[in-house]
């Protein structure tokens, strides 16, 4: 902890609140939020579904503006989306009219590379990810994981400064997810890229990050704040890690009871 | 395998159609002259083959046909696609094309003899006309059905303006611009006949028209057939074309 | 087919919107006066294919029709008969202003509403004369009322074709009359005539006798160029005052028997022109009875 | 607010026709007969209406195409359920269908007189033609497509034959259904003109072809302008018709 | 498990194989599998993604046939499928079109039962899962986890001898997984309906279940049979529940190893 609170502050938000029109009335989806994530920082925000994350990630990425409040990444406001923060999308929004390699290097075309380079780059990163023997495969021909493999891909070859991620796991099976989230801390290692991840999983949550957001929904607040204590790499079955999802667990519980979950689900 | 069995259910229909045919005619007692059995039909078919006419027909009407389409959906793509993503002007534009679409095209016969006279120009025109509508409108809305997720990819990676026309928007409101050309290939050689009629002194829907002036029945029925055939074979290859773009562009099966 | 003749008393005939069929205009017009209390019902269709596709298939009693494509509708048997002309004359060559003569044409293309027409056969023979083979010009067939305005473009040098159309394109000022058809064929240039069915005349003589009557009597009164006339004709025909009296001017409709001779001589020029193998014979196809009972 | 943009964009691209026709008049000199100025149609219009000629075309096309298209509607969704559900049957009738689909219903019309004759019926039969085919082809296919989960669920619930095709295999299909009956208004409206030129005596599609005949184009396009608009409206209210099953049958938006 | 075991057998599989024609070549999908479930057991079915779960699931269900071995159902061999085993799908399968209500109510149509009793009995099924206030409610207007409730109550209402459920809570974020699998294992000791699950949710399937088949891929075979020996309810973060988790990931962690998970991704 004592090093990160040195470092520089990349993503900075104040008193953000989002409102959207719902039949012609605002509604408020986020409200009063707060936080800053630290260069270095795998920061994960974690909650029920509908209570804002998505929005709050899309404000992060510069894709909405907060109705009000504050935003600033790497001291700059945020205005519109930019390369130096790229977002991972939940269904991985490749495009399934281009081959893995063409997927990558649609993205490195504003950076006006030659040919070779272009090649190049996105070889390198489409090797990372461990799908060099499927170049010239359509996403279609590709499982649930690998498609994502190639998104990472993709994300990592503009050399961003932060990585967003939108659920990034959800839609694979249980044994696909633990893989990648392994394969994702090997990449973070090795490029350095901070990672800002969103999600409804608890396991997931503590498995990767160094803080975890809790979030409350109607409007969405930020609950919590947990700082995960545990070196890496975590060991699921780990008392300590099942001190954490404890924790995490009891906090939604106890929100269970107040709201009375029945009537959300 | 396959081709064998679609060839059987064919012949199957054939026979079905042609007694059902000879049926109507045996209990309805037409003059030949008005209902025109299958066998003289035949030979109708047998002669304009055999005089070479129907080949040059056919050939005509497949030019204008090809002419008037091709350069529909050239244009209609191509402004689909800009007033796809111009919302406002195509507001403006939305009203004048809904009341234009559901005029038939031959109601502005007398205006396209005026302006493109006689000949190949008024049938590859109403083709055109039949071919724009379905293809602008699917085009638009296909632009304007696109995931939105690719658009904020594409501002994400900050691709230029036209790579994300013609690389993201395009390709990805394809599969939906294709079910337009679909439709369009379909309903644009229903005006082949409509076409025909202003002036032409060729093509299947000249035959059909100069037959029925003649009171050629046979000729007629015989014309009717082969508009049928073609426009079925035209419609399979537009089949197979979206399928081979399809196959280009990784999309199997779908 | 099954003739479906009109319920009770009503006469169904077709007729293209055009000058030539003024007789039928002036029999409805004074149907009550000529017909005493039998009904005609016209019929207008838009184009010749139609109204011959009603009258084989028996929808409609009679017609007002191209003489030739009638003859041809018989000889492929069809049970009708023709029982009086539409008219006599009427029928201009109307050309560009810069057509001149009938040479100017070579080589230009000349609209027709249908091959199987006087207007055809009149083109034919204004070539003939003029020592032009019928190939030395383009042919077309096209709808009657984009010819004026094909003619005013330039897409067609001239065009032959029914009343009142030679007159609009005249009025419209987008050519002249080059010939008139009398100047090739007098009295033998047959156009149009009143085909009535034949199970129509079978099974009800009476009906037809005086419907017959009626028109030949309506005939004369169309003929005669007085307001009254002018202001019938106008009831059925929606063109201009200018473009009528022009029209009206080129055509007579006083004497409506088919005569054997120029009947003869049309059926010979359908098979010189090979647009027909075995046209009906007089015996065949006129009926004119009529005319000798009134006579 | 919403209908007050709409008829603010309505009204300007109004505008925008009416000046470019001006234009093509000012500039290109034609007759007046030949092209008339906006201004004359506008008379053309009055005048339909003040002499109630314009009511009564339009009731009469109105009848004959509700006449044609439900009836249309109906025996192709109920062949079309029966149809989806037997493969083998359906391969015999689809290549027939497929012959005769891309045929214009008017090549039809010598056959259509002699077994309907003339006034309302051609107009009817050819609309019904047109609106036939659209309609069979999205139902047998959306058949084909339903969620092969709700058959299964059927089969699991051991639901019966009769309940299957309506309480389940209908509604499951009928998005799909809806969007051939969509398709269908607009093709069948267009032949409107061409069904009211078989002898019909009045309707806008008799309407435009008599004032052809007569040269009076300012009345043929008045005639042009009032089949836009009613199609048009056609068109709005089958999708208002859609929304509404879509509300009664719990589908929101999409 | 000793009084299980004297329990009578309600499905049973012997040497069951399943091969689909792949590009006109057959492909073991299913091989040689043997399994008994007995009355009042919860079986769970854990595998990949792709192992063949959903295929051997339709087999028991009736909706497709082995092709070798045998498959019995309550002692007779199965053949279509019935009212006696319900099958419960990933998507829920509600009838987009009918409310709740008329969801339920056309499970009941065969039972030819007169209106109020039809209703009745829906009703009661409808108060089971606590959507009595969503009665009119069309599925679209309900959240994931209410859908799959009117699916669990239709499939109830018929009182079926077993209840087929093929990964019923994947598409439900983590919280309403949790909670609908304690309402499961409520209304399943309220009805005594017998449950076999499939699922690639390893905690899913060690919370519920009285027994656990892991499955390989390729051709799918069921590896090993896990009886969980633990009271229910049970703790997700008690250490005899890690002990089971650790026990099914090293499972699969073996397997991992030795077909080389990054090449089945
Ligand atoms: N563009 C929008 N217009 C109106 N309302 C919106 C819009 N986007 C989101 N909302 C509303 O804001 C709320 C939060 O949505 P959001 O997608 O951020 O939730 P989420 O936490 O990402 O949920 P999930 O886990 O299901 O993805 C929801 O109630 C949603 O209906
Ligand atoms: N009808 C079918 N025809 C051909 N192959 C099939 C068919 N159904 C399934 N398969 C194949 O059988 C294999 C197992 O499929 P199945 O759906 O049973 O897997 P699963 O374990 O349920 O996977 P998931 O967790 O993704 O649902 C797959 O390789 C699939 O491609
Ligand atoms: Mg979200
Ligand atoms: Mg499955």
């Amino acid at each position: 902890m004592g090093s990160i609170s040195e470092q520089k502050i990349l993503v900075e938000l104040r008193n953000v609140d989002k409102e959207f029109m719902k039949q012609g009335l605002p509604e408020k989806v986020l409200s009063g939020i707060n936080f800053d994530v630290k260069e270095g920082e795998f920061v994960s925000i974690l909650g029920k579904s509908g209570c804002g994350k998505s929005t709050l990630l899309n404000l992060i990425g510069g894709f909405d503006q907060p109705t009000r409040g504050e935003l600033h990444f790497d001291g700059m406001p945020v205005t519109k989306p930019t390369r130096r923060a790229i977002m991972l999308f939940q269904f991985y929004a490749l495009l399934p009219w281009r081959s893995v390699l063409k997927n990558v290097e649609i993205a490195l075309e504003p950076e006006g590379l030659s040919k070779e380079e272009s090649r190049e780059r996105a070889m390198k990163y489409i090797k990372l990810v461990g799908l060099e023997d499927s170049l010239h495969q359509f996403p279609s021909q590709l499982s649930g994981g690998m498609q994502q493999r190639v998104a990472i891909a993709r994300a990592l070859s503009i050399q961003p400064e932060l990585i967003l991620m939108d659920e990034p796991f959800a839609a694979l099976d249980t044994f696909t997810r633990y893989y990648l989230q392994d394969e994702l801390l090997r990449i973070k290692e090795q490029e350095g890229t901070n990672i800002i991840l969103v999600t409804h999983d608890i396991d997931e949550a503590v498995y990767l990050s160094d803080r975890v957001f809790i979030m409350d929904a109607n409007p969405g607040t930020i609950r919590k704040r947990i700082p995960i204590q545990l070196p890496k790499p975590r060991d699921r079955s780990h008392s300590d890690f099942q001190y954490y999802r404890k924790w995490i667990l009891d906090e939604f519980n106890f929100g269970q009871k107040l709201d009375g979950l029945e009537f959300n689900i | 395998m396959k081709y064998l069995s679609i060839f059987m259910y064919a012949t199957v229909s054939f026979l079905l159609v042609i007694s059902a045919w000879q049926l109507v005619i045996f209990f309805g007692d037409y003059p030949e002259a008005l209902l025109p059995s299958p066998f003289m039909v035949f030979q109708g078919i047998i002669s304009l083959i055999q005089d070479g006419t129907l080949f040059e027909h056919v050939r005509v009407s497949l030019f204008r046909f090809f002419v008037g389409y091709l350069s529909a959906v050239v244009v209609a793509i191509a402004l689909g696609l800009i007033l796809g993503r111009t919302t406002r002007v195509w507001k403006v534009i939305d009203p004048i094309v809904q009341v234009l679409r559901p005029v038939a095209p031959v109601a502005w016969a007398p205006f396209i003899v005026l302006w493109f006279g006689i000949g190949n120009m008024p049938a590859i025109v109403i083709i055109f006309i039949a071919a724009f509508f379905p293809v602008l409108l699917s085009t638009v809305s296909a632009v304007k059905k696109i995931d939105k997720t690719y658009l904020k990819l594409a501002q994400n990676l900050e691709i230029g303006k036209s790579s994300l026309l013609l690389k993201i928007i395009f390709p990805a409101a394809f599969p939906y611009i294709a079910n337009g050309l679909h439709i369009a290939v379909g309903t644009a050689w229903i005006f082949l006949v409509a076409g025909e009629m202003i002036g032409a002194q060729s093509g299947l829907g000249y035959l059909i028209v100069d037959s029925r002036n003649a009171l050629d029945l046979d000729l007629v029925l015989a014309g009717i057939f082969f508009i049928g055939i073609l426009g079925l074979l035209l419609d399979k290859s537009i089949g197979l074309f979206e399928k081979w773009v399809g196959k280009q562009w990784g999309v199997q099966g779908s | 087919g099954r003739p479906t003749p009109g319920e009770n008393d009503v006469i169904r005939i077709g007729h293209l919107p055009i000058t030539h069929a003024a007789p039928l205009y002036f029999t409805k017009e004074y149907e009550e006066e000529l017909l005493n209390g039998a009904e005609i019902e016209l019929v207008r269709f838009s184009s010749w294919i139609e109204l011959m596709d009603a009258l084989n298939a028996g929808r409609i009693d009679g017609a007002s029709v191209l003489f030739e494509l009638a003859m041809k509708a018989k000889e492929r048997g069809i049970g009708i008969s023709a029982v009086a002309l539409g008219h006599r004359e009427g029928n201009a060559i109307v050309a560009s202003h810069d057509v001149d003569e009938v040479a100017d044409l070579k080589g230009e293309t000349v609209a027709i509403p249908h091959t199987l027409s006087a207007h055809n056969l009149l083109l034919d023979e204004m070539l003939q004369r003029e020592g032009m083979a019928y190939e030395d010009v383009n042919v077309v067939e096209m709808p009657p009322p984009e010819m004026p305005a094909a003619l005013s473009e330039g897409r067609i040098s001239s065009y032959i074709v029914a009343e009142p159309f030679g007159a609009l394109g005249v009025t419209l000022e987008a050519g002249h009359v080059l010939y008139q058809s009398n100047e090739f064929c007098p009295d033998s240039c047959l156009c149009c005539a009143l085909v009535l069915r034949d199970d129509f005349m079978e099974e009800a003589p009476e009906l037809a006798d005086q419907f017959v009557e009626a028109y030949l009597e309506a005939g004369v009164r169309a003929d005669q160029q007085t307001e009254e006339s002018l202001a019938a004709h106008s009831n059925y025909l929606n063109v201009t005052d200018e473009a009528l009296e022009l029209s009206l001017g080129w055509i007579t409709y006083e004497d409506l028997s088919i005569g054997e001779e120029e009947y003869e001589h049309l059926r010979q020029r359908l098979i010189e022109m090979q647009l027909s193998d075995q046209p009906p014979t007089y015996e065949e196809f006129i009926d004119q009875s009529y005319f000798e009972e009134e006579r």
